[in-house]
This record gives C-alpha cells, structure tokens and sequence, in this order.
C-alpha cells in the first residue's frame, strides 16, 4: 500500500460516495414516506443515464420511444380522470374509445414517420452541438418523472387499496420488479448489452490541487448533488408540501385527518424520488461518459447499502452513508483489492442491521412493518 | 387463594416515564363475571396485556390459579388457563373459521407428534372435530374454504371467543366484547358469554358499553388514570362520587360522543 | 380458476410448439446454432447470427452439403448455461442436428460439454476462451485461440518492430474467468518471461464495477510503458476512460479479450496507440473481404451498423465451412436413421481435418481448442491497424 | 421425452425446489432475498464433498445439513430484523457468500468449480415431487398453521401458545436446506457451478417466484415458478410459430408487464386460500355462495 496516494483516494472516495447520494436519497425518501423498497429505482437510474447517451449519441429511437412512453402514460392518467368524472356513462364510453384510437394513431404515426432522427437533424442546425445536451436533459427528466406516475399508480396505489394486510405489502414490492424488468429489457433489446460511450462536454478537464487530482464535472456533479438534497430537506421542512409529506411519513393513518390529500401528494413524492433518480443518471453520463443497462443494479445495490447505513427514511443519513459506502468501497479495493470489496460493503450492512437496524440517524419505526 | 383465579397485586407500569398504571390491585373470583372499566385511557388494555405477557410489568405480581406468572413467558401463560379476545378483532384474515379455532387448540398441542400431525390432510381428525363443535355449539356455521376476512362482524367477535374458549381456560379476558355490534349481535354475543359463565369458566371484561356489562357481570373495579377508584357491585358503580368525577370530570363531549358513562348506561336501565 | 386455466393453456401452448418444432427431414442436413440473442451477450450474439446465416446461405445458393440443402436450427439461450443445456438437447434430440455451432459463452460452453458428451453432439463454441474447457470432452471444439499463445504473440511483435516494452502494469477482472486467467496466469509470467518489468502487483477490478478510480489512481506516478488491461470490453472501456480522466496516458496492450471492433468507436481516440491481437484480420485476402462486405451488410439489413466482423463472427462463419468441409469428407448424409453414426464421425472428422478459411488455416489439437493465426494490431487514429501476422502453428496428432 | 421439453422441466423442478425454500420462511411472514446465498452454499458444498469422495447421494444430504447448520445459526440475529431490514439484511448474506467464494481458491474462485457426479431428470424429477409433497405436509401440519399465523399475526400467535422464534427459525432452516437441495441438484445436474450465474437476479426471481404465486397456500410456489418457467419459454414458441423475431428479442418485456398486471388482478398472488378451498370441494361454490357475507375477489 502506497499511503501518497491516500488523498487521491479519499477524494476518489467523496467522489463515488456523490454518486450514490441521489440514489440513496430516492430510495430513503420512498421508504421513509411510504415504508415501500422502490425497486425501481436502479432502472430509473439507468433509463436516464441511457436516455442522455441515445440523445448526446443522435439515436433518434431514444425519442421515438420517449414519444411513446409519455404519450401511454398520459393516456392512462385521462383515463383516470375520466373514469372519475361526473359524465353520463355513454360520454365516458365515448370519451374512452376516443382515447384509445387517438393513441393508436399517435402509436402508428411515431412508428411509421420515426420523428426522432428529423428532430436531431433539426435541432443540430438550428442550436448546433448544445441542443442536444439540453434536449437530453429535457428528455430524460420528463420521462423519468412521467413513468414514475405510472409506477406510482400500479405500486403504491394498490397497496393503499388494501393496505394494512400483510400479504399485500409485498405488492408493490413485486409490481416495481415487474417494472425494473420492463425498463431494463426495453433498454437491452433497443441498444443492447455492449457498453455505451460518448464523449463528455468537459473532456478531462481537472485541476490539481497538491497531489490531488480534481475532475470538473465531477466536482461539479457533486455540488450539485449536494446543493439539489440540500433544497430538497429545505423543502421538506419549510413549504407547505413538505409538512403534508412528513405528515405522510410519520403518521400514515391520521395525514388524510389532519387535511392532507395523500392520493395527490404521493405521486409528488414518486416524481420527486424519480428526478433525483434522473438527475443522477443525467450525472453519471456527463462523468462517466460509459453507460450500459447494468449500471442500475450495480450502482443502487450499493446506494441501498449506503441508506441503510444511514437510517432509513432519513435524508441527511442517507447522504452521509452513501458518502461513508463510496469511501468504504474505494478504501478497500485501495487497502486489499477488488476481489475483496464485497466483503467489507456487505459484512458491514450485515453488521449494522443486525446491531443497529436503525443506522446511523434513522427512526425506529419505519420499515418495522410486515410485507 | 381458591376462592381467587386471579390475584394482581401492587401493578406498576410506565411507558418511557408516563405512568400507565400504578399500583393497581384487585381479585377475580372463581366462576364470577367481572368487569374492569373506565374512561379511555385510564389503562384497561394495558392490564390485559400485562396479564397476558404482551409487556413485561416494571412491579408487583399476577398470580394465576395459585401460580405466580409474573415473570412466565407470554406464549406460555395460555397454558396455566388464560385466554383473551381483543379491542380490535384479532382474527387471522386467511385462514379459515376452523383453523382460527385449532389455533386456539395450540397451548394443547406442542409435542412435536402434534406439531407434525396433518390436520389439514385428514378432515376427520380429532382436532378439527373439535373444533367444529365448539362452532356450532356457539351457534356458528362452518363453510370450508371461507377465509374469516369476508365475514361480518358479529360473528367474528364470536369465533373469537370460541378461539379463547378452545384452550380450555379458568380465566377469560375479553376487550370490549360489545364494541361495534347491533343489538342483535350484541344479543347473540350475550348469550354465548352467559353459556360459557355457565360452563365454569371466570370472565374478565373490559367493556365500555354498561348497558352490557349491567346484563352481564356480577362485579366491577373502576380504572382512572391508571389507579383503580373503585371496586363493588355494577349497581354500587353509580353512585360512587370518584367514579363519577371521573367520567363526567373528563372531557364531556367524549362522554357525549361514546355510549360510554355509567350515568349514560344508568339512565338506560330500568 | 381462469388464470390456472390462461397458464395451463400457455404451457401447452409451448409444448404443443416444441413437439411441433420439425425433425430433420430426409434430403436436408441440420445444424444447431445455440445463440444469446436476449441478455447479456446480445449485442455480440446478434451478428454471430448474421455470420452464420451468411455462411449457410452461400452453401445452400452452392448446391449445399453433399447435395442437400442445410436448415439452420437455432435456439436463443439468452446467456444463460442453463438454456445452453437446453439447446444442446433439443439439437440433438429434436431437431436431428448433426453438429452444433456454438454456444456463446465460456459460463455456458463448460455446462453444455457435459449435456453434449452425453448426448454425443459436437459443439463449436465460436468466442469461448476460458482456459481449459475442452480438454475433458471428446465433443468439444472450440474455434478459439489459446490467450497466452495470442499474448506471447504481441509481445513478440512489438519486440521484432523495436518498440520499447521494459516496464508494465497489470489490470485484470477479478470476477470473470477469462479476464482474471490473462491477468494473472498469462500476462504476468508472459511480462516476466520477456523481461518485462512489472511496476506493481496486478490491480484488479470487478466486471460490473462503473467505477474504477481507486484502481487507477494506483497506477500513478509509474514509470510504465505499456498497462495490460485484461477485461471485456465495456469494463476495459471504462478503465480506459478513467485513465485518461486522471490523465494516466500510457496505452494499453491485451490479448484477444476486448479486440472488439466496437472499440474503434467505444474507446475512440482513447485507444490511440493500443496493442491487442485477434485471430482475423478483415483485410487478409479477397474471401476476407468479400465476408466483410456481406457481413457489414447482412448486419444494416437487420439494423446492426458494424465496421467490420469481430473474430467471432469469423469464427462462427468458417465452422459452418469447417463442418461443411468435415461432412463431405465423412460423406454424411443427414439421414435421420443415421443420425448417431454420423455425429460421431463428424467428431472423428474435426478431429483430423485441416481447414482453410476466412481467419486462416485452422486444425484442433487433442483437447480439442484449435489452433488459429494471430494478427497483432494497433489502433491509430480510431482505426486497427495491422502490426504483425502469425501463422498459425500445425497441430500435434 | 423431448430434449426440450426434458431440459425445461428439469429448471422447472429447481425453480420450484427453490421457490419452496423461499416460501416457507415468506408462509411464516419473512420475506428472504438470500436465496442466491443459500443456493451457492449447497451447490458448492454439495460438489465439494462430492469431488472429496463421497457418493452424490451423501453429498447432497451432507450439503444440505451443513446450509441447514449455517442457515440456523444467522438465523437469530437475522430474524431479529422485520419488513425492509430482513429483506436487506438476507440480501446482504447472499452477497456474503458470494463475495466469500470468489476468493477461496479451493473451490476454483472465479474459473468456477467442476462437479463430478451427473443427476439426470430420473433424479431431479422424483426429488422435486418428494419436496413438493414434503412442504404440502408441512403446511398442513399444526405447524404449518402456526407459521401462517404468524404471518397473520405475530402477537396474537404468541397469546394461543405458538413458539414465534422457533416457528421462524425452523421455517427459515428448513427453508435455507431446500435451496441448498436445489443447488445441489443444480451443480450435479449441470456438472459447472459457478458464483456468478447465482447472483442477486436469481434471488429476486426466486422470491417473484414466490409472490406471485401466493404466500397462502402450499400451491403458490408451484404455480409461480411454472409460472415464470413457462411464460418467456410460451413467448418465445409464440414468436417461432408466428415468424416474429421481435417477439422473442422482447420476450422479457412482455414477461415484466405481464408482472405488473398480474398485481393488478391478483395483488393476493396466483393462487390463494378460497380458490384452492373451492376448486377442493366440487360442490364449494354454491355452499360458499351461500356465505353470510359478500366476498371480494
């Protein structure tokens, strides 16, 4: 072991651990609201992270496919809505079979014209190279914001349903796997398995500071990552939506009492874990510039190490504990090697559920609840 | 000490520096029906889940039938003769009557020849037979494959107390049996609970219905606060100053809300 | 009741199918091609697929094997060993296949030899490299070159062309067999053997891992000519890419493992200067070119852009030749009462035979992996260049 | 026998083995994301003792006595954890076991580990029957009953006499032995194990398996994991019959979706109490119809 590299590797360290933040933070904010393992999440992730690619890449079927997917999504919420309404059943009916041939039509007019590859060559004339980044990150936010509206309607809202039994809360745990397989073959059978590369805006830019090499885009992501949990437990603790969400959170049974719409508010609480997902992801591309449809997996299996390590449910624990994984993961690849990192990751999850469930700052009460 | 199938003394229990209960003391006798009440909260489901083991008691003793099970483990406390009901119907949601009923059969059947024995492949056997009879000697019907999640709610409350009766105990504590039932129900529940007195059997109900407990039980001991106030006949219970205060003293419109007061339940009886 | 009935009428949908899939018929010889075309290996798998579907192609439009036509049979194992034992059967036992081209991977090779010894099928795995998967198995051939063979390859050519190798580093998947059979077992004595000198103990990495900066920042401050990077290819991407990001610019020499011709885009100018080998060279002759062209675009037909074939792919198109090439000496007919006898003698053919194709000349060694040309490249300016040309070495019988 | 349908069935007989190592401990409320780790402990055991001399047949016994023997010891502490933790806490076992095997060079580390003795489907098959009608026993055991009462309700359990930890801790060991069987089985049936093909995926598939199915009755299991083995393979003959590639390429979309709607209309699982209790009693339906209460699908 070479201890003049032990400050590169501390930043190294910091450097990862920013990667997992947003995702733990998802992860924390869901179970903490809803007492619900999203394991959508890693593909969210992924989807976005890929959605960036496709775009900065020129792949025209990345918009065709978002195209699709906002447009399903958006059927099926009118549809809701409808359904809801008060109209005469016959004006339902009609209303109904408008919508579903209207999004036949829109299906087949996307199939058959591909929009997506006319859009790029638009867009590169007219804004030139920075278009793309901002229509990725456009694309890739919006779609990832709207299918968490749909996961939100065929998880949460069908545990609500029968909430309170204990089979059933192993329903929405099922329900995201079904869509983390969806997301993730959709992506497969669309680019495929092979890595996907491009290049980064920054290049490599970096400085050095002493020993220590800083890259730009990384130390950007992670002030931003920062900056973006930051205003979220601002908002958390100060507006008007925040309290209804902590009131969720912390008193399931009496919120809808106290006035709180938790119909309406939950899905806030799926976009807002699905943005920090997509930001992460957006994130992760700009850094990383490698992405493939595995990085979900890889990437959240250890964000969930580092929520538990913080407490779950609790968002400053999870920053802390995804920073403390990302150093305790660089640290041991650093001090004994690759082979050995799932060791010290995994052994000390084990330990901490084992010894101190709650982590480092969780409550005790969430995630007591049977399935 | 014969005389008594349960005798609590000097209870004290508090829940992170709130006192629950403290100090409470009092005697069931042998074949009586006694009620425990008091105003929401005074601590009456927290004595049954004293009694019953669901908390560790910070002081004093619980003695069973001449046995002291202040320290014995809740899943064997069963065994020495007490069995419950609860606030909330307690029943499980998938599985169906009869089985709900062979779980009370549990504290009777640990060996491992029992554990392992196929009741669900045998339907003659001994255990379900049982089972089955106890049903419909409480006026219940048994329909296979009915899981008990779908039934209403009176005859929930019912098997319920088949379940407890099942394990043969000397004492049966039973929470708010008449919450949540029409007339007839609370009817039905009446009769099965006058059938079970009959048999021999010790009942302990906290009930805040007193119109029930008047039809029902022969003695009463007051909770407020988590002191007992009062302990006597329900016809003495009206006219006890302390156990009025405490009604009446607390919030009225909880009292004018809930069917709860014994003056309500007293300007009820004839 | 009804979903019992929707699952009941779903299984025997797919059996109903399966017994409906056609045996060999009489006058056609079948051949099995066992493919991850879903999961994992499907970006790769799917223009195996084009190359073999080119090569049978030719052969039918060529009046076929013995003057019967060739039906490729073939079965999507999605990567998975499991399904790999499931196409090795259902070849063998369903369809009257009398040889089968593949499977893909090395975790799915080592299971389906067992099921295809018994059932006394060949197998031409086309990409599985992992050492010593055949040796045991009297029915496996694998169209692949031996890593160390390859590597010794590279060094040999940068040595003959004067380029300076002294000091080097090794970086290596711990978790995939191959990547960590080159790393350690190959690459290091290789190095030490050719008087290179190491700068550090192997450094390795897991398969999955996204980040790899620890990993790198080790190779820092290293007087270092060369890193060996032993990893698949989207894992040696990243490394390559992080090294560049903490500007670690030395270049990276390999074996075959990420000798993809994805990396002419993946690593782009990234992998300027680095040196690998691979067992086909697309410009080596006219038959070369003439796959490559047909290849590139089999492969837009079906929406795949290729710059040219990976040598797998040239290893699955030249085993459809090979098998062709060992039927006729066998004079096999496809007869479906023969089928047995014939499985066994196209064994013994492959056994023997020596065969010229589009990689090179190819002929198997006793345990049964072949014996294939190296061609050692470089990357300049985002295209693979040819550094030097190995024959490949005759078989020892 | 079809060497398709043949080889199909043999990964349905492990699906289903594993399935049931995953439902007893889930029966009893517990729901267990580790079965990777169990499963690689008895694979790897199970070649081991096997490549050490011993016939097969007192290899996998031996094998799964040694997971039975893990399995109870982690028990304690991990049954302490409930919901969330235990699911976490199970999954970070597995990866453990995986994280420990890669290193141990005895048992071939990354290369994987070759298994010497073969079991054919005349193997495979009759073990999975004897499991399947093993835990149908169990379930409607005394046992049984208490497990499912404890799925119900913890506390309430406890209050009529049932031993919660003991119940938990059996379901779970008993549980943990069954995957190792399964792996067991898996490693001489395909002669190569390897760490990596038992990875996090095999552990959620196996509790989908699981959930899907339904926690109420000994059926789930076996129908979710013919479930799961049949529905890509049906997709996949589907997209040979009607000379659609695509279908096969998104065979595993389709394959998500179909999840997803399935918690829609059977958010109980597949199969569940009343259905198995009415297709049991032929007459059932009109005798239940006749219940006081209205039923709810």
């Amino acid at each position: 072991m070479d201890l003049s590299q032990l400050p590169q590797q501390i930043v190294n360290g910091l450097m990862l651990g920013g990667v997992y933040v947003m995702v733990a933070v998802a992860f924390t904010l869901i179970i903490g609201m809803l007492n619900f393992l999203n394991f959508t999440v890693p593909a969210l992730f992924m989807l976005a992270a890929v959605l960036m690619w496709a775009i900065l890449e020129g792949h025209g079927i990345a918009l065709d496919l978002t195209a699709i997917a906002v447009l399903l999504v958006l059927a099926m919420m009118v549809a809701d809505r409808l359904q809801q309404a008060r109209l005469p059943p016959p004006v339902k009916t009609v209303g109904a079979l408008g919508l579903v041939a209207g999004a036949c039509v829109f299906l087949w007019l996307t199939l058959s014209f591909r929009p997506g590859p006319a859009v790029f060559a638009w867009l590169d004339g007219a804004v030139g190279a920075g278009g793309r980044w901002f229509l990725g990150i456009v694309v890739a936010l919006a779609t990832v914001a709207v299918l968490s509206l749909l996961i939100e309607r065929f998880t949460y809202r069908y545990m609500k349903a029968k909430y309170g039994d204990a089979t059933e809360h192993a329903l929405p745990l099922v329900s995201s796997l079904g869509f983390l397989i969806v997301i993730e073959h959709t992506v497969i059978s669309t680019w495929g398995s092979d890595a996907l590369t491009t290049e980064s805006p920054f290049g490599n830019a970096s400085f050095e500071v002493g020993p220590v090499l800083f890259s730009v885009p990384q130390l950007l992501s992670l002030i931003l990552s920062l900056a973006i949990v930051f205003g979220l437990s601002v908002m958390l603790k100060t507006t008007k939506l925040g309290r209804a969400l902590r009131s969720i959170a912390e008193r399931p049974d009496t919120a809808p009492l106290m006035g709180v719409e938790v119909g309406r508010i939950v899905p806030v609480v799926y976009v807002i874990a699905g943005l920090l997902c997509a930001t992460a992801g957006i994130l992760f591309t700009i850094n990383y510039t490698t992405v493939d449809a595995y990085i979900g997996d890889t990437v959240a299996t250890v964000a969930i190490a580092g929520m538990v390590l913080g407490g779950l449910g609790n968002v400053w624990g999870a920053i802390v504990g995804a920073m403390l994984i990302g150093m305790v993961e660089v640290m041991s690849i650093y001090m004994v090697g690759a082979t050995f990192k799932k060791i010290p990751i995994w052994g000390l999850l084990l330990l901490i559920l084992i010894v101190r469930p709650t982590g480092l700052f969780g409550h005790t009460a969430i995630g007591k609840g049977k399935f | 000490m014969a005389d008594n199938v349960l005798s609590i003394e000097g209870l004290h229990k508090s829940f992170g520096g709130l006192k629950v209960i403290d100090d409470v003391g009092f005697a069931v006798k042998r074949g009586s029906r006694t009620a425990l009440i008091g105003p929401n909260g005074a601590g009456k489901t927290t004595v049954f889940n004293l009694l019953t083991g669901v908390y560790p008691v910070d002081e004093g003793t619980m003695v069973l039938d001449g046995r002291d099970i202040t320290r014995v483990p809740a899943k064997d406390r069963v065994i020495f003769g007490m069995s419950r009901s609860f606030q909330n119907i307690r029943l499980m949601p998938h599985l169906s009557t009869v089985e709900n009923v062979m779980l009370g059969q549990h504290a009777r059947a640990r060996r491992l020849g029992d554990l392992l024995y196929p009741l669900g492949l045998m339907p003659g056997n001994r255990w379900a037979r049982a089972a089955k009879e106890a049903l419909e000697d409480a006026g219940l019907e048994t329909y296979p494959g009915q899981v008990v999640a779908n039934l209403p709610y009176g005859v929930q409350k019912r098997i319920e107390v088949v379940r407890a009766m099942i394990s043969q105990p000397k004492l049966l504590l039973l929470d708010e049996p008449a919450a949540g039932l029409n007339q007839v129900e609370a009817q039905q529940l009446l009769a099965l609970l006058e059938k079970v007195s009959a048999s021999g059997v010790t009942l302990l109900v906290v009930e805040h219905d007193m119109h029930f407990v008047h039809n029902l039980c022969d003695h009463v001991a007051v909770l407020n606060f988590g002191k007992k106030i009062f302990e006597g006949t329900p016809a003495q219970v009206n006219d006890d100053p302390l156990v009025r205060e405490a009604y009446l003293g607390s919030d009225t419109s909880m009292a004018g809300q809930q069917n709860a007061a014994p003056a309500a339940g007293a300007a009820d009886a004839p | 009741m009804s979903m019992r009935k929707t699952l009941l009428a779903a299984g025997l949908v797919a059996a109903g199918a399966a017994a409906g899939t056609p045996a060999a018929a009489k006058n056609e010889i079948v051949i099995g091609a066992s493919l991850g075309l879903t999961g994992i290996y499907s970006t790769i798998a799917k223009t195996t697929e084009v190359a073999i579907d080119i090569a049978v192609a030719e052969i039918n439009a060529a009046g076929g094997i013995n003057g019967r036509k060739v039906r490729v049979a073939k079965f999507d194992t999605a990567g998975d060993p499991k399904q790999a034992v499931v196409a090795v059967r259902k070849f063998a036992r369903d369809d009257g296949a009398l040889a089968v081209v593949g499977p893909f991977s090395s975790s799915e090779a080592r299971v389906a030899f067992a099921a295809g010894e018994r059932a006394k099928i060949v197998q031409i795995p086309n990409a599985s490299s992992a050492p010593k998967l055949a040796d045991k198995f009297s029915y496996a051939f694998r169209m692949t070159e031996n890593e160390g063979l390859q590597f010794q390859r590279v060094i040999s050519t940068l040595k003959n062309r004067g380029m300076s190798i002294k000091s080097a580093a090794i970086m290596y998947g711990t978790d995939d067999v191959v990547s960590k059979a080159v790393g350690l077992f190959i690459m290091k004595p290789i190095f030490e053997k050719n008087g290179v000198k190491l700068a550090k103990a192997p450094i390795g990495f897991e398969t999955k891992a996204v980040d790899v900066s620890a990993q790198v920042t080790q190779l820092k401050g290293q007087k270092i000519d060369y890193v060996g990077l032993a990893g698949i290819t989207p894992v040696a991407v990243r490394v390559l890419k992080e090294m560049r990001r903490q500007g670690v610019m030395t270049p990276i020499i390999g074996a075959q493992i990420w000798a993809d011709p994805e990396i002419t885009r993946q690593m782009a100018k990234d992998g300027e200067g680095a040196v690998f080998s691979a067992w086909f060279w697309y410009k080596k002759d006219e038959r070369s070119r003439e796959f490559t062209r047909k290849f590139v675009e089999g492969n837009k037909k079906r929406g795949i852009d290729k710059p040219f074939p990976h040598h797998v792919d040239a290893s699955a198109y030249d085993a459809v030749y090979l098998l062709k090439q060992v039927m006729e000496e066998q004079k096999v007919t496809g007869d479906p009462d023969k089928v047995a006898e014939e499985r066994t003698r196209i064994r013994d053919g492959l056994n023997t035979v020596v065969f010229n194709g589009v990689i090179g000349q190819i002929c198997f060694e006793k345990t049964g992996d072949a014996q294939l040309p190296g061609y050692v490249m470089t990357m300049k300016n985002s295209e693979w260049v040819l550094l030097g040309e190995h024959k490949s070495l005759p078989c020892k019988k | 026998m079809s060497g398709y349908l043949e080889s199909q069935l043999i990964i349905l007989c492990l699906n289903v083995i594993y399935a049931y190592g995953i439902f007893l401990p889930a029966a009893s409320g517990q729901l267990n994301l580790g079965a990777a780790g169990f499963i690689t402990i008895g694979a790897y055991s199970s070649a081991w003792i096997n490549a050490s001399g011993a016939p097969m047949y007192i290899a996998i016994p031996a094998s799964m006595l040694f997971c039975a023997a893990i399995a109870f010891t982690i028990a304690f502490p991990i049954l302490r954890t409930r919901g969330v933790y235990m699911v976490l806490a199970t999954f970070a076992f597995a990866e453990v076991v995986a994280g420990l095997i890669i290193n141990l060079e005895f048992l071939g580390a990354a290369a994987g580990y070759p298994v010497e003795s073969h079991a054919d489907y005349l193997v495979v098959v009759p073990v999975t029957i004897l499991v399947v009608l093993l835990c149908f026993f169990l379930m409607s055991t005394r046992l049984g009953l208490a497990m499912r009462s404890i799925h119900d309700d913890e506390a309430v359990a406890t209050l009529f006499g049932v031993d919660v930890r003991l119940a938990k801790v059996a379901a779970f060991t008993l549980g943990a032995a069954l995957m190792s069987l399964g792996g067991a089985l898996y490693g001489h049936h395909y002669n190569y194990i390897e760490t990596q093909t038992f990875n996090v995926l095999l552990s959620i598939y196996i509790l989908l398996y699981v959930l899907l199915g339904g926690t109420q009755t000994a059926w789930g299991p076996l129908v979710g994991a013919a479930f799961f083995t049949v529905v890509p393979e049906a997709l996949r003959q589907i997209a040979t019959a009607s000379g659609h590639a695509w279908i096969a390429d998104s065979r595993f979309i389709f394959f998500g979706a179909i999840i997803v709607l399935m918690m829609v209309f059977r958010p109980e699982g597949l199969v569940t109490r009343t259905m198995v209790d009415r297709a049991a009693t032929p007459f059932g339906g009109g005798r239940s119809g006749a219940a006081p209460a209205a039923r709810t699908a």
